[in-house]
């Protein structure tokens, strides 16, 4: 039976490399760059293959060592202001910067030992204060509300209702296909949004609304996001969603009528 | 333990409990007799009296809560309003919508053409002022009849007033008749 | 309103709510300018401190919530107060700090300095309500910016982003040593 020797877990190759130089006592600045490779390598030989992943984190570093090895045994190379340069310098700066990290962790330790001792309070604010409502403010209530939208929100819901409840329509013995192309969405939404700027899901279906534009200017409201053209955000559930171009989005950089060709 | 400390930790349990505590709990925590507890409660809750603080010691038969001095109950209130205001969603403005154009309209017809459950968007609405109860329908039932309200034109230009469909007796006539007419078309669906 | 009354509104407003509380919306609540709140808040902060009280008033970047002095942690467990303590393992404390210190920072960076993939890291952080999204970069593939949540500063005891203990060369050698005294350790184990 093989013996199994525990050997220490390393929280990745950089971990494993800064515990090497600890433990052979060696400046950081002037790595033993022999030395420590075979260290390295003698430890990931013994490491559990069976994690790929983990595992090959470790190769990379390992090929990063035997590259810096085999630079240090030809002639320097110099920069452009003569200088040689040292090919462990790239690996020292991780090192360092990691280094960095590691101890400020070691200071957070700390202080959330100490902080963990802060007790808090549960919410006891009284029933009657949560559910007290304020008188609403009709004039903040309307806001930038016209009677034109007001109209134009009246139609769609008609034009809902008319889809839904269609006495002639439900009597025919076929429903024909609405054509609602994903593409002339999207076109529609991009120009909506050129021409404005920032604007509510709401807004964007004033003009014209049915169920199957809806849901299709939805998606194409998805598409634009997925092109980083537009961000959405939504306020409260079913509130309504506030789309906004991206600030430096170029929406002329989307080829939209070839790559939506086809998809609706 | 000196005095200050004592009042000091039993300030702490009430804090952090939120709740009332026995006053034989916290002597057990502090390993002191209820008698100490007492004493030291009592000076908190006068303490807290005398110097105005923003809570209160009260005593509830052997235990003690600490709680907001009633005082400040109207900042409370305006501090917990901030997060909810009130806004007309999606819902509700498709709601005023078909109350503004349709009235004097029923709630089933609203929720017939809005195709969902409208309660709470009416009663939201007649909340702000937006929509009132105009009287009651000459159907079975003799169901309510909303409309908007002064306050809704009034934020809305006043000479756009005759844009929206005016509650005259002519209309309610017309409307029952399209009511009785619609009865018939919903027995035929 | 007195300075005196000022500062019982803020204590009780803390204490009810029990949260943290942002100074504007305390303003918003008294009808006040913020730089009231701040001040009103600092005095009932030393207060708190001076007296000896059970209760301390602790600000989290612009807000500011009541917590018991840590002085009587010991006590207050006794009474059953379960705190919720995640345990953070060494590879979740060091993402954290390259987080908190790189913050807003992307994953592909965060891995860069790591050496080794996050995912798992970074997702139970955001689980743990210390760490969040923050945004997107504007670099290709838009990816997520990542940042530190209030939870975060209260568990670590610390005010606001930019009150995070220095990183000091005296500091890093303290640590080296320590780190060695524990490899040490770990070695013998």
């Amino acid at each position: 039976m093989e013996l199994k020797v525990a050997l220490p877990v390393y929280d990745g190759p950089l971990d494993l490399l800064l515990n090497l130089i600890e433990k052979n006592k060696v400046n950081i600045f002037d790595i033993p760059i022999v030395t420590i490779t075979d260290q390295y390598l003698d430890y990931v030989r013994q490491m559990d293959r069976e994690d790929l992943s983990v595992m090959s984190e470790f190769m990379v570093m390992a090929a990063e060592l035997i590259a810096i090895k085999c630079k240090m045994l030809l002639p320097a190379e110099v920069d452009e202001e003569g200088e040689e340069i040292d090919p462990r310098a790239d690996l020292v700066a991780r090192l360092l910067e990691y280094k960095t990290y590691k101890y400020m962790s070691y200071e957070l330790r700390e202080r959330m030992k100490n902080a963990g001792k802060n007790l808090y309070k549960p919410d006891t604010t009284p029933p009657e204060v949560k559910s007290w409502r304020p008188k609403a403010d009709p004039a903040e209530l309307i806001g930038d509300l016209t009677l034109k939208k007001l109209h134009a929100v009246f139609n769609s819901v008609i034009r809902r209702q008319a889809d839904r409840v269609d006495p002639i329509r439900s009597s025919f013995g076929t429903i024909k296909k609405e054509e609602v192309r994903l593409s002339d969405r999207v076109i529609f939404v991009a120009d909506f949004a050129k021409e404005h700027g920032s604007f509510s899901f709401a807004e964007l279906l004033l003009a014209d609304n049915d169920r199957i534009v809806t849901i299709v200017t939805f998606l194409a409201v998805l598409e634009l996001m997925k092109y980083g053209i537009v961000e959405a955000s939504q306020e409260e559930i079913a509130g309504d969603i506030l789309i906004r171009v991206v600030e430096g989005a170029d929406i002329a950089s989307v080829d939209l009528e070839s790559d939506f060709e086809g998809a609706s | 333990m000196d005095e200050n400390k004592l009042i000091a930790a039993i300030e702490a349990m009430l804090f952090t409990t939120g709740k009332a505590v026995k006053a034989v709990n916290m002597a057990k925590a502090l390993d002191l007799p209820v008698s100490d507890i007492n004493r030291a409660a009592e000076t908190l809750m006068h303490r807290c009296e005398e110097e105005g603080r923003g809570v209160r010691i009260i005593r509830l038969e052997d235990a003690f809560q600490m709680t907001t001095s009633r005082e400040f109950y109207d900042i409370l209130i305006k501090l917990e309003i901030q997060p909810k205001k009130p806004t007309l969603t999606e819902a509700l403005l498709e709601t005023l919508s078909v109350i503004a154009y349709k009235q004097p309209v029923t709630k089933p017809e609203i929720e017939r053409i809005r195709g969902v459950n409208s309660d709470h968007a009416v009663n939201r609405l007649i909340e702000y002022d937006l929509v009132k109860e105009l009287g009651r329908a000459p159907l079975p039932g003799r169901p309510i009849l909303f409309g908007t309200t002064e306050e809704f034109l009034r934020q809305f230009d006043v000479s756009s007033k005759e844009d929206l469909p005016e509650i005259s007796p002519v209309k309610l006539a017309d409307f029952q008749a399209e009511a009785e007419s619609e009865a018939g078309i919903s027995v035929d669906v």
